[in-house]
């Protein structure tokens, strides 16, 4: 079970407002397919122009990145530099 | 310095391409040439907002010399939907309007049509000869503007994203972000003190002295060869790519060296136009930009507004920050708000907040990239703010600073906790500098602001070749911008222990090496880096294994060490230690050529802080700034070559004054660009700057071997806000918008009774 | 691009004769500015006549004490020339401000002048200096007050055929000194958008001559009297400075561009006359 | 379009070539003598990447034309090294990190060399008011400065 935390953005356009969440899963793929079940449509939004934060550490596309229970998965608009 | 734990890496080697860049042997974009090669230019918009009814080609496609004409109707259709090319996420149907127009053209300079000749004169009249049939619209540029209602809308299909309920209406908002954390309004409550001020910024350009230029071979098999000044070759084949329905694999591109970036070459404009017009010209065409273009139409950072209130107590704590940021995205949507937004409060550890984006489009330029796209403009307001409420509560502007400081565990606005990071080092530093220790001269005041960028990680590909003599040349895909093949060197050398002069960094085309990501979000050194690391130890292996032949024990039986294959124990067997030159001599015999290989998508970088200090003089009579001293302090987690790193930072310190003082796009009544050009778009020259002093705090990142953090684009978000916080405590003045040209401070200075500074 | 000419001729009357004989011409000296305005489509010449090969206006005379300096020298020549340096601080820093190292290398004082912006950086000292330009044209030379050569910008009052041969400064009276400021944006490479050039003489502290000229504040350089009248008689105290500080203000008609405001202009035109007549004073003072 | 013949020495070497009255010196140079060391960045003498010294002064050959060198000495960056010896100036440069992305470096290298021919001790304030003309947009100025003052030295 992981700790996601949407931007207030996404939970409030996809998952009710709620921002914090505790889904089921041990990999990036698997906490996207779980939230699709609960809120359809926020899978094909978190699954492009979104990075990831898994403990602090932002991957840029963390498909299949694994997660560990109890860690905290934030899902963040893309970042790009200059 | 970390220079004592490593041999080579903190050392400051010559680079390996120095002797060619000081002797005009490099080649940059417009050195390049082909036999029989034409010449293209572009016909552009001179309307800032204009449908365009008929384009009629033929007079200029029947003069002598012109051998290709190309408009819209060249390119193919794009679908409306965000699509990865190379490793970014774009809309086609916006990139493909912005490299050639179609149904309108949205911006002075916009491009229209475009021709391939003989000569540049004859291309130049055939320009003229094309007519274009406009029905000029109303226009609108400044964000405030495009953004109320009534305003000239650009996309009469655009809706904005990010609004519940979704709206119908027309509008210039593309997207709405918003980012909150624990509850604003009583974080509000509870403040003693509250600041609160509306910012604005103008548009500024990323100012690289080389103008975009590239050179294209379509050949009639569907081959193409393109040169190209870019930031990312791999980019520029994968929006070519798409923009054309060419396969990558058709499609070699060469990064020539290149002339300065910082973001704006990270996107294409005459690629595609060059490949269509070498396509049905049957010859190569090599397309240069003019100084009046690259300003006209590339991409510069948005202009925009931000709103900022900082709640806190008497005792220094801040408990509540709100912040609303709107930023031209120009032409079409994509401008940096997400970032902005997300780093406008990440320098600090505060329970309550709430932060509001908007993407805005104006008929400007598509916005691109500018070294840390949107922080040094939220960073502007709010580390203005921040220094407010240190005057209100009577403290040092780092005491706060320090009082409230992210760290690790802070749990950001925007989601994730911050794992190592350095900003409390950095502050401290920046408090025990020489700089700021020292007494202020009279009749000068003294800025300090902080910055924070996430930097980047992204896909590398690298390869390490061992030659007969045992010299090693690296391959890699970026190209190097500001000295980076000296640090991959470094970093190759380190891993492998030979010397730096043995080991060649080397960028070739893109059909010689993997997919690489841009070199930009200061991810070189970091993700590049890695992957040179990787490709060296896995010829490592493959060099342990070819002695283990030669000795015939086990491959474990051996180890790597300062460039030497030695038995890993004395049990193992009396072996006289295998140099890299030895193993190669016998490469043959033991199993053909040594090449390591290495490819990721690179994680974990770093995020970086910097803390600025700024003395300067303000001219009461004229409103004329002096820069007298000038100190950057920044966590660099490991200085690979610290030449190259304070490099980094004195080149964002100078983008940075020039953004505070005088770089600003003017425009006409008509929404045309006034000052497209180096005379007057008035960027830093050197008789403006004093020398830049820099601090190196390193905070090793935990995930690189090397501990390395992206460090090119912090330094450009504190300036701009130090520059003005310096100001006000000389004058009494709080300026509010960028830029804080002579003419503005000094309207500001005339409006107020004279009174001394409050010290 | 239309069939394009080059001549260049190396005597006056030789030059003179060219233009006469028609078509879209330009002078050419230095071509900092000329050849920025080709490029731009600014301007389209049919042919270009370099007049760097003539010797009068490719060099710099003195005798008795004033100066005479050929249209075509590079401004580099001009402020390396000691005996200007010593006599013409003020011109000298003018002419030394037009542009970067590499434009003083070519820029010219005939084609600062003639190029007719208000912002040009020589003018203001010239006038100051109670310059003179001798003007040949088909119908022989004339002497000509600089302050009168310029009608507006980008327009001189040059006759068709004429061009600007040399400049001459007058013998310098005993006591008497002369400084040229310039505000911009930057610390240098912006055009001026204020300029000021002052000349004064002095005698036992009192101002006995003054020449104001203003730069980049009217369609013009103008000699500004009224600022003069105010130096002169005066001890150059704060009361004079300011007297002659508000009649540049009064001076000034300048507009909004993209360099400055007429709000900005207006002031900045008062301050640089009273840093300029400070500078200008204790050169006299030297003297 | 009848073109002019031209002589001139360029880095020592006597040299003709053919152009038109409109083309700038950095057209001959780049174009027509493939001597690709000078830049353009902006073709109207503000950025100073394709500085040379023509007869003993630094111009901008961007501000010149082709016609104009007839008898002229030009010094351009391809010829400030000496046979396998660079100079002092381009030693240091790379020695002191005074470059990063480099296309502002041939001008500035020739700025310098023109400054130190005529002041062999110069401030620091004399070196950056004369490197005015050099605009450099990656380094901030500072190496460039030290690299210049370090050679002066």
């Amino acid at each position: 079970m992981a700790h996601v935390v949407l931007t207030y953005s996404f939970a409030r356009q996809f998952a009710d407002g709620r921002t914090e969440h505790e889904v089921p899963g041990n990999s990036v793929r698997h906490l996207i397919r779980a939230l699709d079940e609960r809120y359809p449509g926020i899978g094909a939004r978190l699954s492009n122009d979104v990075a990831v934060a898994i403990d602090g550490v932002i991957h840029q596309n963390a498909f299949l990145e694994p997660v560990e229970p109890g860690s905290e998965v934030c899902f963040i608009p893309a970042l790009q530099g200059g | 310095m970390s220079g004592q734990r490593y041999k080579w890496i903190g050392t400051r080697p010559n680079r390996p391409d120095g002797a060619h860049k000081v002797t005009g042997r490099a080649r940059f974009g417009a050195d390049f040439n082909m036999p029989g090669q034409l010449v293209g230019k572009v016909l552009r918009s001179p309307h800032a907002h204009a449908l365009i009814k008929s384009i009629d080609t033929s007079k200029a496609a029947a003069l002598p010399g012109v051998k290709a004409v190309v408009t819209s109707g060249d390119f193919p259709e794009q679908p409306d939907q965000i699509v990865p090319a190379g490793e970014m996420q774009v809309n086609l149907r916006d990139v493909t309007r912005n490299v050639m127009a179609r149904e309108k053209a949205l911006y002075d300079g916009h491009a229209v049509a475009a021709v391939a000749a003989t000569t540049a004169e004859i291309a130049a009249e055939a320009l003229a000869l094309i007519e274009v049939e406009y029905e000029v619209l109303p226009h609108v540029i400044d964000v405030a503007a495009a953004m109320r209602d009534g305003a000239p809308i650009l996309h009469d299909h655009l809706r904005t994203e990010g609004l519940t309920p979704p709206s119908n209406k027309p509008t210039n908002i593309a997207k709405r972000l918003e980012f909150a954390k624990g509850d604003i309004a009583a974080g509000f409550a509870r403040a003693e003190v509250v600041i609160e001020r509306d910012y604005t910024t103008a548009p500024v350009h990323q100012g690289y002295i080389e103008p975009h230029a590239t050179l294209a071979s379509a050949a009639e098999d569907g081959q193409i060869q393109l040169w190209s000044t870019t930031q990312g070759h791999f980019q520029v084949r994968g929006f070519c790519s798409r923009l054309l329905n060419i396969e990558t694999s058709q499609l070699r591109v060469t990064a020539t060296e290149i002339g300065g970036g910082f973001g704006g070459k990270t996107v294409v404009y005459l690629e595609p136009v060059a490949i269509r017009l070498s396509q049905k010209a049957g010859k190569p065409v090599k397309m240069v930009m003019s100084r009046d273009e690259v300003f006209r139409a590339s991409g510069p950072t948005s202009g925009g507004t931000i709103k900022v209130r900082i709640g806190a107590t008497r005792d220094g704590r801040i408990v509540a920050a709100d912040c609303t940021v709107a930023l031209q995205s120009g032409a079409f949507p994509g401008s940096p708000v997400g970032p902005a937004c997300m780093c406008s409060f990440a320098c600090y550890d505060i329970d309550n907040i709430k932060v509001v984006g908007f993407d805005v489009v104006s008929n400007r330029p598509k916005v691109a990239a500018y070294r840390a796209p949107g922080a040094p403009i939220a960073a502007w307001a709010v580390e203005s703010t921040i220094d407010l409420v240190a005057e209100a509560l009577h403290m040092d502007p780092i005491e706060l600073r320090l009082k409230n400081a992210a760290k690790k565990g802070t749990k950001t606005h925007y989601g994730p906790t911050f794992n190592v990071i350095g900003l409390v080092e950095t502050l401290q530093a920046a408090k025990n500098s020489a700089h700021y220790k020292s007494s202020l001269a009279p009749g000068r005041a003294r800025g300090v602001a902080a910055g924070f960028w996430f930097n980047v990680g992204g896909d590398s590909s690298a390869a390490a070749h061992v030659g007969e003599d045992g010299t090693v040349t690296v391959i890699s895909g970026n190209p190097d911008i500001g000295g980076s093949r000296a640090s991959l060197a470094l970093m190759a050398a380190e891993t492998l222990g030979v010397p730096y002069e043995k080991v060649r960094p080397v960028i070739p085309d893109t059909s010689s090496i993997g997919f690489n990501f841009v070199t930009g979000g200061s991810r070189v050194t970091f993700a590049t880096g890695l992957a040179v690391v990787n490709a060296v130890r896995d010829m490592i292996e493959q060099l342990k294994a070819r002695a283990a032949k030669i000795w015939e024990v086990e491959p474990d039986a051996v180890i790597w060490e300062d460039g030497y294959a030695k038995p890993s124990s004395s049990n193992v067997g009396k072996f006289e230690p295998l140099s890299l030159a030895q193993l190669a001599s016998q490469a043959g015999k033991t199993g053909g050529p040594i090449n390591g290989h290495a490819q990721l998508n690179a994680q974990g970088a770093g995020p970086g802080f910097g803390v600025h200090i700024v003395d300067l003089a303000v001219d009461r009579d004229t409103g004329i700034v002096t820069i007298e001293r000038y100190t950057a302090v920044q966590d660099v987690g490991t200085a690979i070559h610290p030449a190259y790193v304070e490099g980094q930072l004195q080149g964002g310190v100078a983008q940075g004054v020039g953004w505070a003082l005088n770089e600003e796009y003017i425009y006409d009544a008509k929404g045309r660009l006034q000052n497209a050009g180096f005379l007057d778009y008035r960027m830093p020259v050197a008789s403006d700057l004093p020398m830049i002093e820099t601090v190196l705090v390193e905070v090793p990142n935990p995930s690189h071997p090397y501990g390395v953090r992206g460090v090119g684009e912090v330094p450009i978000v504190p300036p701009m806000a130090a520059i003005g916080n310096a100001i006000a405590r000389a004058t009494g003045v709080r300026m509010i918008d960028l830029p804080m040209s002579p003419p503005r401070l000094s309207a500001a200075l005339d409006a107020v009774p004279r009174k001394l500074a409050a010290e | 691009m239309a069939e394009l000419r080059y001549s260049a001729p190396h005597a006056v009357d030789e030059a003179v004769a060219l233009i006469a004989a028609g078509g879209a011409v330009r002078i050419l000296a230095g071509g900092t500015d000329l050849l920025v305005q080709m490029r731009s489509g600014l301007v389209a010449p049919a042919h270009i006549i370099d007049v760097k090969k003539i010797p009068e206006m490719a060099a710099i005379a003195e005798s008795g004490g004033s100066f005479r300096i050929g249209a075509a020298v590079p401004a580099a020549v001009i402020c390396e020339h000691a005996g200007l340096r010593k006599t013409w601080p003020g011109v000298v820093e003018a002419i030394g401000l037009i542009g970067s190292k590499q434009v003083q290398g070519r820029a010219s004082a005939g084609g600062n002048l003639c190029n007719g912006s208000p912002a040009a950086d020589s003018v203001p000292a010239m006038v100051a200096a109670a310059a003179t330009v001798t003007i040949q044209g088909p119908n022989g030379r004339r002497e000509l007050a600089v302050e009168k050569v310029l009608a507006g910008p980008g327009r001189t009052t040059l006759g068709s055929g004429e061009i600007v041969v040399a400049f001459t400064l007058p013998v310098r009276p005993k006591g008497s000194g002369d400084a040229y400021l310039r505000l911009i944006p930057r610390t240098e490479m912006d055009i001026a958008v204020v300029g000021c050039g002052v000349s004064l003489s002095l005698a036992g502290g009192t101002c006995t001559a003054a020449r104001v000229g203003l730069g980049a504040v009217a369609p013009t350089v103008p000699l500004v009297e009224a600022a003069a009248n105010a130096l002169i008689g005066s001890r150059l105290d704060e009361t004079a400075l300011e007297a002659a500080a508000a009649a540049c203000r009064a001076a000034c008609k300048p507009i909004d561009d993209k360099r400055g405001t007429i709000v900005y202009r207006t002031k900045i035109a008062g301050v640089l006359l009273k840093r300029a007549a400070a500078i200008a004073a204790e050169r006299a003072r030297s003297h | 379009m009848s073109k002019l013949h031209v002589t001139a020495t360029i880095n020592g070497e006597p040299t003709e070539y053919l152009c038109d009255v409109h083309e700038t010196m950095l057209d001959v140079l780049r174009d027509r003598l493939g001597l690709t060391g000078s830049k353009e960045g902006c073709g109207s003498g503000d950025c100073g990447a394709c500085s040379i010294i023509v007869d003993g002064r630094l111009v901008c050959a961007c501000l010149m034309l082709g016609a104009e060198a007839e008898g002229s000495r030009i010094e351009t960056i391809e010829g400030l090294a000496k046979g396998d010896a660079l100079h002092p100036l381009q030693k240091r440069f790379i020695e002191l990190a005074a470059l990063q992305c480099g296309i502002c470096t041939p001008g500035i290298l020739m700025a310098a060399k023109a400054l130190l021919d005529r002041n062999a001790n110069p401030s620091e304030t004399e070196v950056r008011y004369w490197l005015a003309g050099n605009l450099c947009r990656c380094t901030g100025y500072d190496k460039i400065i030290h690299a210049v003052m370090d050679v002066a030295a």
